[in-house]
């Protein structure tokens, strides 16, 4: 019997020890919350510095110089305007809340912002990060210590470069979805799945930046009209400072050679002796690439299959009737798409910027190489400026569509 | 604990000279010879009832005796016909016998009284008992014996449908509160020499008749002593139910988890019984007690068994997560409002804000309120006259919830969740087991409210450690799953074919191991290959032995 | 040297200590287990006794030596 | 109070496991990286193999006395006072074990989930979580690890799983000698002290049915749980690559926030992952806090161990508190774990030695007598 008498101990100690865990601390009402949803950064403009209060520490005491402020636009949802449920017509009220603070650090201002909202700000659903062109022209890392000492940022955020200021994303409507930053953030997730673009969150971005063989790109965005927004190419980076874009269809050749499976893009190929062109969509590829030494000197041969469709011709004189005028297609679109890659590649190492990871084909298969010639990811951005190439391009067209001819 | 153990307190206590003392001085004193001065003491002790009857008469017209009994207990039809009648008239075959004084018990019994249950007895305290337990007790002038008559007839109840455990599929039967049907609705499933019934007495007042039910070869014979010995301990004055008994022979009273099962139904005590387990009746009580219990079985139910094996065990799998509903949906409801919310889809965790905006209560506290208003009005609508139960659930339901919801006292996701969670715990089959998980959600609830999902895996953690070392009659609570046991572990998530599970459950140890034979297997083949074949086989699959006993009686 | 956390200790032993005196003295006893029994006592003591002595130690540092 | 010899090999296998897979879990990728860069899972799996001799040791100690604990058993072999001194030792260093167990925990709950929360009452918690536990006995002891294996295991590989579609396995290469030598040893000693749980089996034997099979528990413990801590290094060196785990103070926490589970059910795994790892933590906690008290209690020849789990709390708690933040703790931790090697692997295998010795020198007097 004296066993079963253990609950009762347990509710006893339990009961002395209540006076100890006295509070809910981190209990924090979701709607007391200030969901911080969207966060834009630019770099402020002379007027704005001027807004600057003493929050975080005391004016002209700061080690950073007054140049490097930064602006940090926010986009809070207001928790009453988003209604549960089907949504009901005519809700006029905004269901978002844009605030601009500046700082000098990012931290510096979330803490200026904090200042200015009721609630405490919440991070955990933060979901896109606008960089500015000319923030990240001057180099992320600064922000990148704060993003990843935050508990409560997500990994999977999507960061993005704009070529306007960062600011004016968090303020456009869109028409498709109620909350602005939603529909943004759903418009860059898409773009992996659409194969627009490949795997790109934030997590991603310190991986490959911390790595010693690759550099990290964005996608960059611009406005369009009054509130649209599209993806208008590739953001890449030397280190942590953007160095240039490449145009969108670019994006389509950085994919292939990077290895990324799905196809997305489609460009016209002129029909050899021809002089009209089909749209030759890729659908899936396959690359491989090898990494050697000639001659001590670092050397890359890239072999890749592309599997396309043809998704429309843009005149009759074309007949898609035998399969001799596919395989003429497929050695254009092999040769266009050779092309690309090296003019792609060579643009990539004028700004030293190994946005494809060949650095880590060398750490990984060559690591005697590696480890006795380039050690340091300095070294390597040297290094690959002299890399010299061999590439081949394979295209396979398997569909034609449902039009015979 | 000796804070709680309350001092013994010595006062004296005043002497009145109840009946039962009375009997108790008369214990073991032979009836006098003489039928007044028997009767004078059975008047001394019960003459103040009313329903006490003495009927004077002559044994076959000479012998003076008397009749006694209480006239609410007893058949009178019986005792006017099969007693009084053939004692009064002489028998055809008697007539001119010389009858001595000195057999003439022995002539009533084995010749002239119609009645199977009539026996001899001597001694008045004896006596007083039979017949308060209804039987009709003769005693005969000149001589020290009686004779005592089973005529007790007490109305009761018809076999119903059991209230408390309702199946689509599987017998209507239920228990009723009298014990000898209850142990004839098993003994007419288990017609077996080896199903074994011991009765005993427990309670001073009630002196109920327990009976302990096993089948013998199979029940372990360590549980069967260890259940008489819990039994015989007990010592307490009345027994009104099987309750009163599973409180005392319980391993660990201060856990919420109920360590016996009662049951209503005959069909599940049977099938229990053929697992190894021991039942326990009670006479007045519509339950029988089953020993030792293992966690899972509190939401099995027996239709599990008699519906095919998918559908057993997709309902199963609905049982379980309701289960898990009950016990940890609104805490976890509470740990993602107020410490996680980033959890939740961005979308919904916006429109969740903003369906709070309003309620000035954190969720903890907010979830209490609800959940003590469900628990008051579910008491509430059991108590009720089921005309007004209707009633008082919409008005409960409807009424206060969209209400809550409108005066902002809580949000539509809240009313949601606690819904929810009450239909979950109204799926567990079993009412005791459902309770317990009931109770566990507030010390759940409480700990999410500090700490967030810390709370409740820390919460979780404490009673499954607790359900752990749990033991039921020597069995662990948690067995199958651990101990694991990979015979038992076929009826814990899914139940599995009866065929696959040829071996009863190891945990329970039982001594007789086998439930399915070699030979019946292989029968089940003949029916399926006699389905092929179609014609010709005149007697396909139905040579098996089961019914050449020729025993077919279907009364 | 970073005694933050010193009350908690001192709650810890004279809650411990107490639940020993309780519990486990007199299950020990009901059980005859009479080296435990004796065992437990003094253990149960030692945690009070360490809860008060540190409580001390603690009052006589914060007051006088700081 | 003898308990029965209930404890099967299965449930042996399960304690090993539960115990081995622990705290250590979150940081080892780090730890692995810092030691062998891209080489990091051949680390772990040297240091596996290590922890799998000290445990081949303790094992056919354990085998040759099966009614023993290395407490007793340790007396008849060097000794009374060698004995008792040493098994003090063992004591106090699984003491220490329970403490850095129970404040890693609270260390990573205080800033990865509950940041106001005070470090104290996290750790008091748990601690006070284990100590009640601790207050059943060796059969429950073992249902418990029985019944929590699967749903450790369970959550870690459903994230490795879902994480490994991001996967680059071109960071797995070289896949030998990423670095030099001697820091890959190095590394390999502190992945070894991450299974220095396995101690436990000692504890366990006696109460096994058959004792003999305490030898396939072994294998099948170190297997498993080698092979998951195997299978998390792998899948955090593939997704983030040696260098930024060597950012990360919990790789494998951040392997959960980038995992997505298709669908978009929950926006997070971490969270979850966190949720259930507290199951891990405990039942590490657990075995070595039952072990600490089981081993004073067979030191001091009591009966039972119940008292002693209330009585040690104050202290387990005061020895966890003491690290001063979590670099700290981790140098602490590193450096108890290297001390733990010599006491789980290099003094059982003396023993062990010792033991051969003697029942060798018996064996001779036996047959020269003979």
């Amino acid at each position: 019997m004296w066993q079963n008498l253990r609950e009762i101990k347990v509710a006893m100690l339990f009961g002395i020890l209540i006076p100890l865990l006295s509070g809910c601390w981190d209990s924090k009402e979701i709607e007391q919350r200030a969901n911080v949803l969207a966060i834009g950064v630019d770099i402020a403009s002379e007027k704005e510095r001027k807004k600057e209060d003493e929050i975080s520490h005391l004016s002209k005491k700061f080690p950073i110089p007054d140049e490097e402020m930064i602006k940090v636009t926010a986009q809070i949802a207001v928790p009453g305007e988003i209604p549960l449920g089907p949504q009901q017509p005519g809700g006029s009220a905004k269901p978002v809340l844009v605030i601009e603070v500046v700082g000098h650090t990012f931290e510096d201002a979330i803490l200026n912002l904090q200042q200015e909202i009721a609630d405490e700000l919440f991070l955990g659903h933060l979901r896109i990060i606008v960089l500015s062109e000319e923030v990240a022209r001057s180099g992320t890392n600064r922000f990148n210590d704060f993003l990843r000492r935050n508990p409560e940022i997500r990994r999977t955020a999507s960061l993005v470069i704009s070529k306007e200021s960062a600011s004016r994303y968090m303020k456009i409507v869109p028409e498709l979805e109620r909350i602005p930053s939603l529909y943004l953030a759903d418009l860059v997730d898409n773009l992996s799945s659409l194969g627009k673009f490949p795997p790109s969150f934030i997590g991603l971005f310190w991986t490959i930046y911390s790595s010693k063989g690759q550099d990290p790109y964005l996608p960059y965005l611009e406005i369009k009209g009054k509130s649209s927004i599209q993806l208008n190419g590739l953001a890449y980076f030397h280190g942590d400072k953007m160095v240039g874009k490449t145009n969108p269809l670019q994006i389509g050749i950085f994919m292939a050679v990077r290895g990324i499976g799905r196809g997305g893009y489609g460009a016209f190929v002129e029909v050899p002796d021809k002089n009209e062109s089909v749209l030759v969509r890729a659908v899936s590829r396959k690359t491989r690439t090898k990494v050697t030494l000639k001659n001590g000197k670092p050397h890359v041969s890239i072999k890749i299959q592309y599997e396309s469709e043809i998704d429309e011709k843009e005149s009759a004189s074309i007949q898609l009737s035998d399969s001799a005028i596919l395989e003429k297609i497929e050695k254009a679109t092999s040769k266009n798409v050779k092309a690309s890659i090296e003019k792609l590649i060579k643009s990539t190492q004028k700004k030293k910027a190994d946005i494809f990871g060949f650095g880590e084909h060398f750490r990984g298969k060559l690591p005697k190489y590696w480890n006795k010639n380039v050690k340091t990811k300095e070294k390597w951005n040297e290094i690959y400026q002299n890399v010299t190439f061999d590439i081949k391009v394979d295209t396979h067209i398997h569909r034609v569509g449902m039009k015979s001819k | 604990m000796s804070l709680l153990r309350p001092k013994k307190r010595t006062y004296k206590k005043p002497q009145l000279l109840t009946p039962s003392k009375l009997v108790h001085q008369k214990e073991n004193t032979p009836t006098s010879s003489s039928l007044d001065e028997t009767e004078q003491q059975i008047k001394e002790i019960l003459g103040n009832n009313g329903d006490l009857k003495i009927k004077h008469f002559k044994i076959f017209g000479s012998f003076s005796a008397a009749c006694v009994y209480f006239s609410s207990l007893v058949n009178k039809d019986s005792i006017n016909k099969d007693i009084l009648r053939p004692l009064m008239y002489e028998p055809e075959h008697l007539i001119g016998k010389e009858k001595p004084l000195a057999q003439l018990i022995d002539i009533i019994l084995t010749e002239t009284l119609y009645h199977g249950e009539a026996k001899v007895g001597g001694c008045l305290d004896d006596l007083i008992e039979f017949m308060l337990r209804g039987e009709t007790v003769i005693i005969m002038d000149g001589l020290k014996e009686a004779i005592h008559i089973g005529t007790r007839k007490v109305d009761k109840r018809a076999i119903a449908q059991p209230e408390t455990e309702q199946v689509i599929l599987g017998p209507r039967e239920g228990f009723i509160e009298n014990i000898a049907t209850n142990v004839a609705l098993l003994r007419y499933r288990l017609p077996t020499p080896d199903f074994q019934v011991k009765t005993m007495k427990i309670g001073r007042l009630t002196k109920s008749t327990v009976a302990i039910c096993y089948l013998k070869g199979i029940a372990n014979e360590t549980v069967i002593k260890e259940v008489e010995k819990r039994l015989s301990e007990i010592d307490i004055d009345a027994i009104l139910d099987v309750g009163y008994l599973e409180q005392f022979i319980e391993d660990n009273p201060f856990s919420p988890f109920p360590q016996t099962q009662s049951t209503e139904r005959p069909d599940k005590t049977v099938a229990n019984l053929i697992e190894g387990r021991v039942a326990i009746l009670v006479d007045g009580s519509p339950f029988s007690l089953l020993v030792p219990v293992v966690f899972n079985q509190f939401y099995q139910t027996t239709e599990d068994y008699s519906s095919r094996f998918l559908m057993g065990s997709f309902v199963r799998l609905a049982r379980i997560l309701a289960l898990v509903f009950s016990l940890i949906f609104p805490s976890l409801y509470v740990s993602l409002i107020s410490f996680n919310p980033e959890l939740l889809p961005t979308e919904f965790a916006v429109a969740v804000a903003g369906g709070r905006a309003g309620v000035p209560y954190p969720a903890v506290i907010e979830v209490l309120i609800i959940e003590i208003a469900m628990e008051i009005l579910r008491e509430a609508t059991v108590r009720l006259p089921k005309q007004v139960g209707g009633a008082l659930s919409i008005v409960g339901v409807l009424v206060i919830g969209q209400a809550a919801v409108e005066a902002g006292l809580s949000s539509p996701i809240t009313v949601v969740v606690i819904a929810l969670t009450t239909i979950g715990s109204f799926a567990t089959p079993t009412y005791t087991a459902a309770f317990a998980l009931r109770m566990l959600r507030f010390p759940i609830m409480i700990l999410a409210g500090i700490f967030g999902l810390y709370g409740v895996m820390i919460g979780i953690i404490f009673i499954f450690n607790h359900m752990l070392s749990l033991k039921s009659f020597g069995v662990p609570y948690m067995a199958p799953v651990s101990p694991s046991d990979y015979q038992g572990m076929k009826d814990v998530v899914i139940r599995s074919p009866l065929w696959w599970m040829p071996k009863r459950p190891d945990f329970l140890h039982p001594a007789n191991q086998s439930r399915l034979t070699e030979k019946d297997n292989k029968v089940l083949e003949h029916n399926k290959v006699g389905n092929d074949q179609r014609e010709g086989t005149s007697n396909g699959g139905s040579e098996g032995d089961h019914n050449t006993s020729g025993n077919n009686n279907l009364n | 040297m970073y005694i933050g956390y010193l009350n908690y200790v001192i709650i810890i032993c004279w809650v411990t200590g107490g639940l020993i005196l309780l519990t486990d003295v007199k299950a020990y006893n009901n059980a005859s287990l009479k080296k435990e029994q004796k065992v437990s006592k003094i253990l149960g003591w030692v945690n009070i006794s360490i809860g008060f002595g540190l409580m001390t130690a603690d009052f006589i540092y914060s007051h006088f030596m700081w | 109070m003898g308990d029965p010899k209930e404890i099967t090999t299965l449930q042996a296998t399960t304690i090993l496991i539960s115990t081995i897979i622990g705290v250590g879990v979150l940081p080892l990728p780090l730890f692995a990286v810092r030691a062998g860069e891209t080489s990091a899972p051949f680390v772990t799996l040297t240091g596996m193999f290590l922890a799998a001799i000290g445990l081949v040791f303790i094992t056919s100690l354990g085998i040759r006395h099966p009614q023993k604990t290395i407490i007793t058993y340790s007396q008849d072999i060097i000794g009374k006072w060698l004995g008792r001194i040493f098994s003090i030792l063992v004591i106090i260093f699984f003491l220490i074990l329970t403490s850095l167990t129970a404040r890693e925990f609270g260390a990573v709950v205080v800033t990865g989930v509950l940041r106001e929360t005070p470090l104290e009452v996290t750790v008091i918690v748990m601690l006070l979580l284990a100590s009640i536990s601790c207050r059943n006995n060796i059969n429950v002891f073992a249902y418990i690890h029985n019944l929590y294996v699967p749903m450790i295991l369970a959550p870690v590989l459903i994230v490795v799983a879902f994480s490994l579609k991001n996967a680059n396995p071109l960071y797995l290469r070289p896949i030998f000698f990423g670095s030099d030598l001697w820091n890959m040893a190095g590394g390999m000693l502190t992945v070894a002290a991450l299974f220095q749980g396995s101690f436990i089996i000692t504890m366990i034997i006696p109460s096994m049915k058959s004792p003999k099979k305490a030898i396939k528990a072994s294998f099948w413990g170190i297997l498993i749980s080698g092979g998951l801590y195997l299978l998390i290094v792998i899948a955090t060196v593939a997704i983030f690559g040696p260098e930024e785990i060597k950012q990360i103070f919990w790789p494998t926490l951040e392997l959960a926030r980038t995992t997505a589970i298709p669908g978009n059910i929950l926006q997070r795994l971490d969270i979850i992952f966190l949720a259930v790892w507290v199951l891990a933590v405990f039942t590490t906690l657990f075995s070595s806090y039952f072990f600490t008290i089981h081993s004073i209690k067979e030191l001091f020849r009591l009966k039972d161990h119940k008292v002693l789990s209330y009585f040690i709390l104050p202290c387990v708690f005061f020895l966890a508190m003491a690290p001063q933040n979590i670099l700290h703790m981790y140098e602490i931790i590193q450096f108890i774990g290297r001390i733990g090697l010599l006491i789980t692997i290099l003094y059982p295998a003396v023993l062990l030695l010792m033991d051969f010795l003697k029942s060798w020198r018996r064996k001779r007097n036996v047959a020269k007598s003979s």
